[in-house]
């Protein structure tokens, strides 16, 4: 049944966390340009449904590897939107107590083994876990998220050829949202990635990533056929950077270009939230029902800014207890 | 002379070496569009063959460089930030550092690796560390610090038109900082390290980014009453001794600051440098204002605790002067 | 008490290790015939679900150890030679020494990864690095030096049972070497030092390979009657910076003996901090025995010449006794 | 005319570079078991037809990198006898002067770019020699030599990659000997080799090693192709390693075992000279005429190995002025 339609229900809980997603980015883009924000934003605005329709085929006890364009996987994966927000915002009640920001949510209890500031970082961490789980028959399983971008760092082949030697409990899904920074993703990619995954016999699929339920779809295959124990599968998510690399990124580019906004317009068309609200209208959901999640998610934002904008700066000496378990730096 | 950022003094060390050089390439990602600032405009000037973006792949970057230069270009690299080094960390620590020697002198490898190093932006740990300790280790590359737009321009001059792999460390973050750079072709050699300020109590031993917090701190330590000399030595690989010594001899007093994690740091190695050839003179113990043993943290104020700032240097060298 | 080698010795805290815990994996390159000698026997034992042959991809086997182990394994990763750790360097440098910071403490890593270090050999540049000073500024990462059968069972017993990576370096090529290892559980807590020798005239701090050509030293100080203490620190992170700076103090003469190459070696580290800690007690220039800034040739002779020996030890002891 | 039948004449030099090859390992083996050699040797003997049917096809200017089993390339490139012979000897006459050893011969004035001990450390280094080729327009081209082990670092992706996407003027050569050290290649590598090359829409040859001939036509396209400018090929040589890993591999085994005695057996009925000597008799050659042959290859073995013996050991001082140009150490 993994390939069969969400029930209304689950098309809405699909929207309710792409929503939240949204919500907390548009959130972080206005802090950010006001200069609220210490570090570096990365946002995944516009990629939305990858996260959310890979991660509701997900136990808890799942585990996910991210990028450094990573609050999508944290909060689809379960994380706390106050937590993340604290450890943005560089607090001690972050959820890495302010001492990872944006590049590096994470939350172990719920499989979140971090978004990450290295290209490719991901590829290795989640293949490893996938070794355990196999070997310690825990039957949990792996997700490793990366961009187009990531697919050309050597580490993605040596963990397609660890992962289905071993056959192991391993999705692999490239969000090709088309840009590797400034750079056109077609100028830096040779054939087609899925190809890449395919010269390993692994099981591949290639799909609208702005489309949640065919996200969806793939996902629950794929990831069946880990929990089967039949090894790793490959999911290409086609979708689209709206935002710039990062937020600020103009000040980077100092007037340089690198893409047209007209192509940006032609994918705000196919925004990944407006069409999961035509397919919930189509299955009868009312509008109202939604304008009252939509004021839900907001209280929920406004609630986890608030939480960190009250929260105690982090405490810098803790930093020395927490580089190693139980024995000081 | 003229007054420039030290972005734009690297970024005309480029645009002059290409143009003296046609066998000077430029590779790395996002150059084309100049992520770290320092390559605008190269590629409208000098087009694609001198000057492209690359797909992400360090760890072949770096050994691609190798090839490149024994197949008779001039290589610049840019790694963006210092810990992509590590990323590409094999082919410079197994082959760059390493080919001359066990080829018997036939591979020349003139490389010039730029990257950007140090905290201060809440990059967080995987975008701030200070990763040459781990360079000068290496034995068969350069390692050079500028600390000022001049240096940034002779510096880099020298590195490009050298014969060797040099590793040409940006201090982050600091591309605005504006200095004078001398006019025209403005080379300064390897292994020369700079005076910064003369002083008769105590001797600081600044590195790259380290310099302006330590002429702050100097600045203070006047103010109290204690004349501090500031040296730079501004290439690590090779590293002038002598001068170090000299300067460590003339007060006795030294405090070396580093931006690098303590352990093992050039801050280490200066100090050792120091009490074996100047231990006649040495009055006090040898100092290290350096970061401690951890990873720079992402909060700012977390950040700030860990990185020497002008305040520390004056405690520390406050105590040697008076030790 | 039972006389063993040092592979051995090694061999049997694995066997101990993967049968008190089914936690406990291992696997690399080659492990299962054990290339390297330390883990044969382990696949019979216990098989393929708990020892492994892998591809030959570094980079991804330092990287699934940090996932391994976030999953609930306790990782035992072989590297062979310690040249091959650039290989791999990324995911310790970028990953394993810095995800526990930048997680809040959540990742917890019982890693330990073994490698072979140094020459001798004549397995020129590329197999005879003795690497281990880029780990040690790292700063998130233990690094260990056994030297002796007994050290090396205590301290691998150690490593694999804590819950951070560390790095269990094996002295290249002194496998068949025996010594006393005492029975059982033997473990040996990190960042305490062993005193090997007592003496009042000159202190000798030897680290991992280096231990052994040291006391060779010791002898022939002692026949030209000169007494020398000798102190093997060995755990370079966490360091034993107490003991160290007490040997230094006893005798105010210090040589450091380190198969690294020089500059931002653990010796120049260990120098430096007793030039701070220890500086009111020197009494002549902190000496390091070291590999010259070069890599290590392939010829014998030539490679012979770069390694410190007993001669070199004893020439630069007496000296530092003298001074 | 790639693919066309090589004359009697270049028949007869294919086998006498491959049997210069054959020979001068012998010695190197018999050296070994005496203990004259002070390092590691790891030999080619039953792959020489790759190396030789590839170089053949190669200029001088042209380069080539290569593995720690290097001795076959260095010679079918055109590299001294005498000066890699007083190189493993570990003599200051040796090509690199004593300092490299079996694992890294190279004659750079030959465009030998050095044997490597680093498993995969070519493949960069030959893509950036192609880059520099085509970019300065020399017309050179650049071939990496690698074994099936090398095919799974991810840095051979990493120069399918850039390689095809800049078209650059490689030729990647995969010598699979279906072993690396201990290890049967089929249990550390998934899928087919050739299909990772394939997935980078890079034209894709899969020949028998044994054969110096199919290995030389496979090679004359490859080469044309490049030097055309029409970028990478990859090459697959099948092919079985006859010796050990490296020389006194038993000492390493102590007792273990990774392959049948049998399996060799068979391998050594498909021993790339004799085939090539039935070539030979079949395109007319004389007996008499082979036989004159190896007695000069015997004579040259002769006389490296005697040079080896008489010349000085390696200068230890020297280290400190070549680890950089113009600048002591
Ligand atoms: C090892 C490494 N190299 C380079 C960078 C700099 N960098 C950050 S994001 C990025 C582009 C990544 O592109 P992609 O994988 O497609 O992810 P996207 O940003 O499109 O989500 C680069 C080059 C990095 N963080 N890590
Ligand atoms: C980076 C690296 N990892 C591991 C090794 C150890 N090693 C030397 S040869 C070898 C096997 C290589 O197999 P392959 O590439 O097929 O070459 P072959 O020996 O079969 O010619 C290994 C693992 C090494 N030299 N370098
Ligand atoms: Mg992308
Ligand atoms: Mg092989």
């Amino acid at each position: 049944m993994a390939s069969s339609e969400p029930t209304k229900a689950q098309l809405l809980a699909l929207y309710e966390r792409m929503l939240l997603i949204r919500r907390m980015e548009e959130r972080l883009r206005a802090d950010a340009a006001a200069g609220n924000l210490p570090g570096a934003v990365h946002l995944y605005i516009g990629q939305e449904a990858i996260a959310t329709g890979v991660c509701a085929r997900l136990r808890e006890s799942d585990m996910i590897t991210s990028t450094h364009r990573g609050h999508g996987h944290f909060l689809a994966k379960g994380g706390d939107p106050k937590a993340m927000m604290a450890e943005i915002w560089g607090k001690k009640t972050g959820i890495c107590k302010g001492m990872g920001g944006s590049m590096h949510v994470a939350d172990f209890s719920k499989g979140i083994l971090g978004a990450n500031g290295i290209v490719g970082g991901g590829f290795a961490i989640a293949t490893g876990a996938a070794l355990a789980s196999k070997l310690t028959h825990d039957e949990r399983i792996a997700v490793a998220f990366f961009g187009d971008g990531a697919a050309n760092q050597g580490v993605f082949m040596e963990s397609l050829n660890v992962s289905s030697l071993w056959k192991l409990p391993l999705v692999l899904v490239c969000e090709h949202n088309q840009f590797c920074e400034f750079t056109p993703s077609a100028n830096v990619t040779s054939g087609e990635i899925a190809d890449r995954a395919r010269a390993f016999k692994i099981p591949t699929r290639v799909v609208d990533g702005n489309d949640v339920v065919a996200v969806w779809q793939a996902a629950g295959e794929a990831v069946e056929h880990a929990r089967r124990g039949e090894g790793p599968s490959f999911i290409e998510a086609r979708t689209y950077r709206i935002q710039g690399h990062l937020e600020a990124e103009a000040l980077f580019l100092a007037g340089g270009k690198y893409r047209e906004e007209a192509e940006i317009e032609e994918w705000r068309k196919r925004d990944p939230l407006d069409r999961t609200r035509e397919r919930l209208a189509a299955a009868g959901v009312a509008s109202s029902e939604l304008q009252g999640l939509d004021e839900r998610i907001l209280r929920t934002v406004g609630e986890a800014v608030q939480f960190a904008k009250d929260s105690e700066p982090a405490d810098p000496e803790l930093a020395f207890d927490l580089m190693f378990a139980g024995q000081r730096a | 002379m003229a007054r420039k950022r030290y972005i734009h003094a690297i970024n005309e060390a480029l645009i002059e070496e290409m143009s003296r050089d046609p066998k000077v390439i430029v590779y790395g990602e996002d150059v084309e569009l100049a992520i770290m600032g320092d390559t605008r405009g190269l590629l409208d000037k000098f087009g694609r063959d001198r000057i492209r973006n690359t797909p992400i792949c360090e760890a072949t970057l770096t050994g691609m460089a190798v090839g490149a230069a024994a197949a008779g270009c001039r290589v610049v690299l840019h790694m963006m930030f210092s810990n992509f080094i590590y990323t590409g960390f094999d082919a410079i620590a197994n082959q760059m550092a390493k080919l001359r020697l066990m080829t018997g002198g036939q591979a020349t490898m003139p490389i010039t690796i730029i990257a950007s190093y140090g905290g201060g932006g809440s990059n967080a740990a995987q975008h701030s560390d200070s990763g040459y300790p781990v360079l000068v280790n290496l034995g068969g590359v350069n390692v050079v610090m500028p600390a000022t737009p001049a240096d940034a321009k002779g510096l880099l001059k020298t590195a490009i038109r050298g014969n060797n792999p040099t590793f040409f460390m940006e201090a982050g973050g600091r591309g605005g900082e504006q200095g004078e750079v001398p006019e025209g072709d403005y080379t300064i050699p390897f292994g020369k390290a700079a005076t910064l300020r003369e002083g008769k109590d105590v001797t600081i031993i600044a590195i790259g980014s380290m310099v302006k917090p330590t002429l702050e701190a100097a600045k203070k330590l006047e103010a109290a009453g204690i004349q501090a000399e500031v040296i730079d030595p501004r290439t690590l690989v090779p590293l002038d001794e002598e001068a170090l010594v000299a300067a460590a001899r003339k007060t006795g007093r030294v405090v070396v600051v580093d931006e690098a994690r303590d352990r093992c740091s050039a801050a280490s190695h200066i100090a050792a440098v120091l009490a074996d050839k100047a231990f006649g003179s040495l009055k006090a113990p040898v100092k290290r204002v350096t970061v401690p043993n951890v990873c720079l943290p992402y909060a700012p104020n977390a950040e700030k605790r860990m990185i020497p700032d002008a305040d520390r240097i004056v405690r520390v060298a406050t105590e040697s002067a008076r030790a």
